[in-house]
């Protein structure tokens, strides 16, 4: 895409802003809250810009008491409100589930419908810069497993901007997860799809919808948010090898485009999962079973799945990096399936 | 429940008989005499089919049952001040406070029961009651009510109005992280919110000097610098008092306040609870609150015994009328299983 | 097995218990925690008992705040104490997960080996009984996924015994969920399995291995915990029609035995997993994934998948079964992988 | 650090340089300096390989880097009263506790440096120090560490050892709901345990007065029925006292206590933090505590230049041979990744 009047060059930060934005323009009863959301801006940019815009009774900075501010925003969601609220590391989600699953996720369900909680819950994810065991996990699986919730991890700025406004305009909770490493942060190695042309308009992306970041007929990969990025620059450097990659951007785990899973293997016969959560009882194995609830004898070779292999991670550089899923993992995986 | 042959003690007049106009003392003997109707009617239909042995999956209430007998004089005192804009969440003992606060009986009981009618069409159960008419909900896990109490006074201060939230824990549930944050968040950004502590010196089987290093969560209040009373003798009209305090509080927008009542856990903890760790057994009927405010009442002149017949016959009329409703009305259909779990575009009717 | 003198009739609570006290008594730095653990015996009867035999100092009421507690648990650990803490319900687990998860789980890999945390993590799981849904989950799924904790789940008398003896023993968190309908309590109905003769002495049952409930050759059922029993009537029934179903309780989610599921479908060709856990992201697709990871073309049908269907458990009676792993629903699925 | 051209202001007498002996006031400052010559080395480690772009995960010392700077009175007058047989657990920040308690530089350095070497041989990095020769640890989730000193002080007591366990968070932790739950119990079961909050004014970007509802988190100790005491001056000697006293009430098995201390963050929330927001930044350098407290030792004829030469130099070359030993130390095998999740047999040796 080039860039024309309609529009700019972001980052996916600033495009997860631009898309906040729009929201809180259009609805007063859209707000930000959470730790260091105001003057500072958010840890890792989800917020720059808010408080100068709309004001501190609009982006708001609170004490460090998730279980307490997450709990406030889905009050205010039950009385017609449509707070965005920051866990600012998902790694914390330790002190506050309950808010999120017992009572964000459940309300909707326990009242037969009667109670809506129109809430966004934004939090970054991810590892690869030495971040230790309680700063680096991306976890989605662990909320995808709990029912009523949406989970979305956006890969590149158009869908950030686009999937916020679907997660805002959404009546149920939605859980949008941001991977730092995505974010075009100046301050963190990034990868070049972590910026690109946004158009200025609001716009959708729908929830539930995976999209083919890169056709291809040998191996089907599928993935999510930071990932895409490694495996697209993993599939431009085999496609000389003549190993055709197909990826998968999955987009959202809740709901999870299983059509467009079996679709890809169907073609293909061959996947990949990568997955920068743990291995096991998570996303990996749901996207395998996605196609062997249909029909195993799509699958052609044994799955690869490369994800965090069951560790906390770790926080030296060549440990850490030994434990996710970086570029030589993932080729050595297309090619051993490709090859299987 | 039964008026005691030897007149208990009259209750203290904390609050003040003089401030307090006759109609409204009736109202709070008539609302916790509705409110001990309705666990009565509860109590007796939920061990009605699941004899001999007893097995809490059974019969046409099942699951676990936290009953608030003798709790009712805190549910009275408080909702007696709100209106149904205003806000209440409630605790897994959740009944007392949601017919204190004119949650619909019959939609209450039918929830209670497990039918499509019910406030959650039967998803949710008796520690699960979402009545937006009321904006009343309740949660099983304790202390959790509190956080959602705070975004309810929130958005109600965000619009400009003066309706408030009450947040309702017991004082087992004080001892929880949430209790703390929801405090603190609420008295920095003065959130209209009224906290109550229902004090009912159990948390299940155990007793509160195991539970508690202070003899009183009033006195927590200070760590939040905010307003806190604990009220001693589970007497409707000085809660009433207390309340109306915190209440006035609130609405003027100065913050919120915190009210321990020390209150009595008249049954089990949950039904089927033996309580053979509980050695104050032996006195518990004798400190039932509502023979003692009618006592009260009776002296006063304000009732004589065909003003409570009526009273308990209204109650009794409307329980009964909830319970019919709850039985008559249509199971959830199992193929519906899976709806509600995300918002519906239609609204969520059925 | 009949009783000689060496084995008495117990339920599986009594049998949890038994294994409790054979450790109390050897080894003086076990202790039990937790909420109505004392003079209550234990909500679902864990600890009855307990504090007759240890007394107050060993068998210890908590205030009801979990962190803390398990928090000091783990300290304990630390000095050198073996706690059990108990977790009342697993669903209570928003409440104190970051010290379960972030710290319990951690500290070994944090440390590099030099600090270990011999604790037990007890708490009750599963549904049936319209407890509705805040004490109705399994969620085992979810403390698989997070690393650094054992998890096992017995279903029966005699492996609650030798797993308790077993995680109490272990140097590192051993998380032990006991599901209230195996515990073969008087107060809720109950399968004949959940009462059976168990050896007086002190013996373990070793963490990691899956047990071959039911031998067969027509189909391969995995499962856990309660639906164990569940699955065995139905593969009683079957038997009759000639399906004949083998039926492998897995004991423990961590470590998973996947040579165990992998030996079993390679002689059945096909595979059911029953769980009582949310369907997606949690057990059902990692023993489907332990099976593609080494040859999907083990699997000559497709993969029924039995287990909580992603909502809230419901609290109405019809309502709840229609979403619970039971009979009827194994059976439509085991009778369907046989057919296909 | 640097001396101020013009004398700072004399510590205030707070706790007594008369019931202080001078050899202690020595110490106090030395583990100061120690801590601050520590933490500019980091500061110079940390950055010197990411330039001229910063970026977190690049360099020796990636990730993030929080370090205490201006805080050490409150680790040096705390840990003065510990042997390495008692407990510490420290938060994000923690290099001036672990200094202060003596955990071995080299190990400590090593860790930083993700060197297998380290102490958690590279596994844990700076906010995950465990090392079990002093009971000391810390934890990235704030408020967090408190719980598990709790079952330290447990064990401790159990053992009928006068051993005890120190906990700290930041002030911003102290609205954790841990930090509640943690006190309550402490209090209830009477364990040998010491509360500090170190308030820095600030938690990340957000001034104290907007995370809490009191101006003192000693007013929370009354919350649970233990001695609270703020110390307004950052002074190390009125740490010292304070803390002397708890330290005594704990050993002598009277429970817990709370002590908050009103410190000072000389630099960046994490490096890397501009600190934009904050406006107090212009007089910082000036409250620095270890000039002011050293102009003290030499009013009292403690400290002269040369003193204060031999310490700063000794300090300089514990810190250099640690950071040196650090760099010269294998880094961990990749292939070892997987290792230590669970127990190892043979008891993790590598
Ligand atoms: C976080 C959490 N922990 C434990 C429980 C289990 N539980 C339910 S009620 C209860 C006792 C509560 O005592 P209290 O707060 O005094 O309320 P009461 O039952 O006396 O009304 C406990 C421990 C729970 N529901 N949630
Ligand atoms: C539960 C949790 N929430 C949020 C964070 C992110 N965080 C790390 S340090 C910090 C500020 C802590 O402030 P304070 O307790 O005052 O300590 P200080 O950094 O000032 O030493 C925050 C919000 C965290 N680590 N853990
Ligand atoms: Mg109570
Ligand atoms: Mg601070």
């Amino acid at each position: 895409m080039t860039a024309t009047a309609d529009t700019h060059r972001l980052t996916t930060a600033k495009a997860m802003v631009d898309g906040i934005t729009a929201e809180m323009d259009r609805d007063e009863s859209v707000i930000y809250l959470g730790e260091d959301v105001g003057a500072y801006g958010g840890i890792f940019g989800s917020s720059t810009g808010l408080l100068d815009r709309f004001g501190a009774t609009r982006v708001i900075d609170t004490p460090i008491s998730e279980t307490a501010f997450i709990g406030l925003g889905i009050g205010a969601a039950v009385e017609g409100m449509r707070p965005i609220v920051e866990l600012m590391f998902v790694d914390f989600f330790g002190v506050c589930m309950d808010q999120i699953y017992n009572h964000m996720a459940k309300i909707s369900y326990e009242s037969g419908g009667n109670v809506k909680v129109p809430m966004v819950l934004t939090t970054a994810v991810g590892g690869g810069y030495s971040d230790g065991a309680q700063h680096s996990q991306c976890l989605w699986g662990t909320f995808a497993h709990l029912p009523g919730m949406k989970v979305v991890a956006p890969s590149n700025p158009y869908d950030a901007k686009g999937l916020m406004a679907s997660a805002i305009r959404d009546d149920g909770p939605v859980v949008y997860m941001f991977h730092k490493g995505v974010m075009g942060l100046v301050w963190m190695a990034k990868n070049q799809r972590a910026i690109d042309e946004v158009p200025d308009e609001p716009y959708t992306v729908p929830i539930g919808q995976a999209r083919v970041a890169r056709t291809g007929s040998s191996v089907t990969v599928v993935t999510v948010s930071l990932s895409v990025h490694h495996a697209l620059d993993v599939a431009e450097k085999l496609a000389g090898d003549g190993i055709d990659v197909e990826v998968l951007d999955l987009r959202s785990l809740v709901p999870l485009d299983r059509a467009a899973i079996v679709a890809s293997v169907r073609k293909t016969g061959r996947l990949v999962v990568v997955d920068e959560d743990y291995l096991s009882y998570g996303l990996s194995g749901e996207v395998v079973a996605s196609v062997t609830d249909v029909d195993p004898s799509l699958l052609r070779a044994p799955v690869a799945r490369v994800a965090v292999p069951d560790v906390p991670i770790p926080y030296a550089h060549a440990l850490e990096y030994a434990v996710l899923p970086r570029h030589d993992r993932i080729e050595a995986a297309i090619r051993a399936v490709a090859a299987a | 429940m039964t008026v005691p042959t030897a007149p208990p003690p009259a209750e203290a007049p904390d609050g003040g008989p003089e401030k307090i106009e006759g109609e409204t003392r009736i109202d709070l003997y008539r609302t916790m005499v509705l409110a001990r109707t309705f666990e009565e009617a509860m109590l007796r239909e939920y061990h009605s089919d699941k004899r001999p042995g007893f097995d809490i999956g059974k019969g046409l209430v099942p699951g676990e049952m936290h009953l608030a007998a003798g709790q009712e004089p805190v549910a009275a005192g408080v909702c007696a001040h709100l209106s149904t804009g205003d806000a209440v969440t409630a605790t897994h003992r959740p009944h007392h406070f949601a017919i204190a606060h004119g949650v619909d009986l019959r939609k209450m009981a039918a929830e209670i029961f497990g039918r499509e009618t019910g406030l959650g069409r039967g998803r949710g159960g008796h520690m699960h009651l979402f009545d937006p008419a009321t904006h009343f909900s309740c949660s099983g896990i304790i202390a959790e009510g509190y956080p959602p109490a705070l975004g309810q006074a929130f958005a109600f201060q965000r619009k400009g109005t003066d309706r408030i939230a009450v947040a309702v824990t017991g004082e087992g549930a004080a001892n929880q992280g949430a209790f703390h944050e929801s405090l603190n968040l609420a008295a920095l950004w003065k959130l209209p919110v009224v906290f109550i502590v229902e004090d009912n010196d159990w948390g299940i089987s155990v007793p509160r000097a195991e539970s508690t290093s202070v003899p009183s969560n009033a006195a927590r209040a200070a760590a939040y610098d905010m307003p806190g009373e604990r009220i001693e003798d589970n007497a409707v009209e000085a809660v009433y008092a207390a309340a109306g305090r915190a209440v006035a509080r609130a609405r003027a927008g100065d913050g919120p306040s915190l009210i321990e009542v020390h209150t009595l856990r008249l049954w089990g903890h949950f039904e089927g609870d033996a309580q053979a760790y509980r050695k104050d057994l032996e006195d518990v009927p004798g400190r039932d609150p509502i023979p003692t405010y009618e006592y009260t009442l009776r002296e006063a002149g304000l009732l004589d015994d065909a003003a409570v017949q009526q009273i308990r016959a209204s109650a009794a009329e409307k329980v009964e009328d909830a319970v019919t409703f709850a039985k008559e009305s249509p199971e959830p259909d199992p193929a519906q299983a899976l709806r509600y779990a995300f918002a519906e575009p239609d609204g969520g009717a059925a």
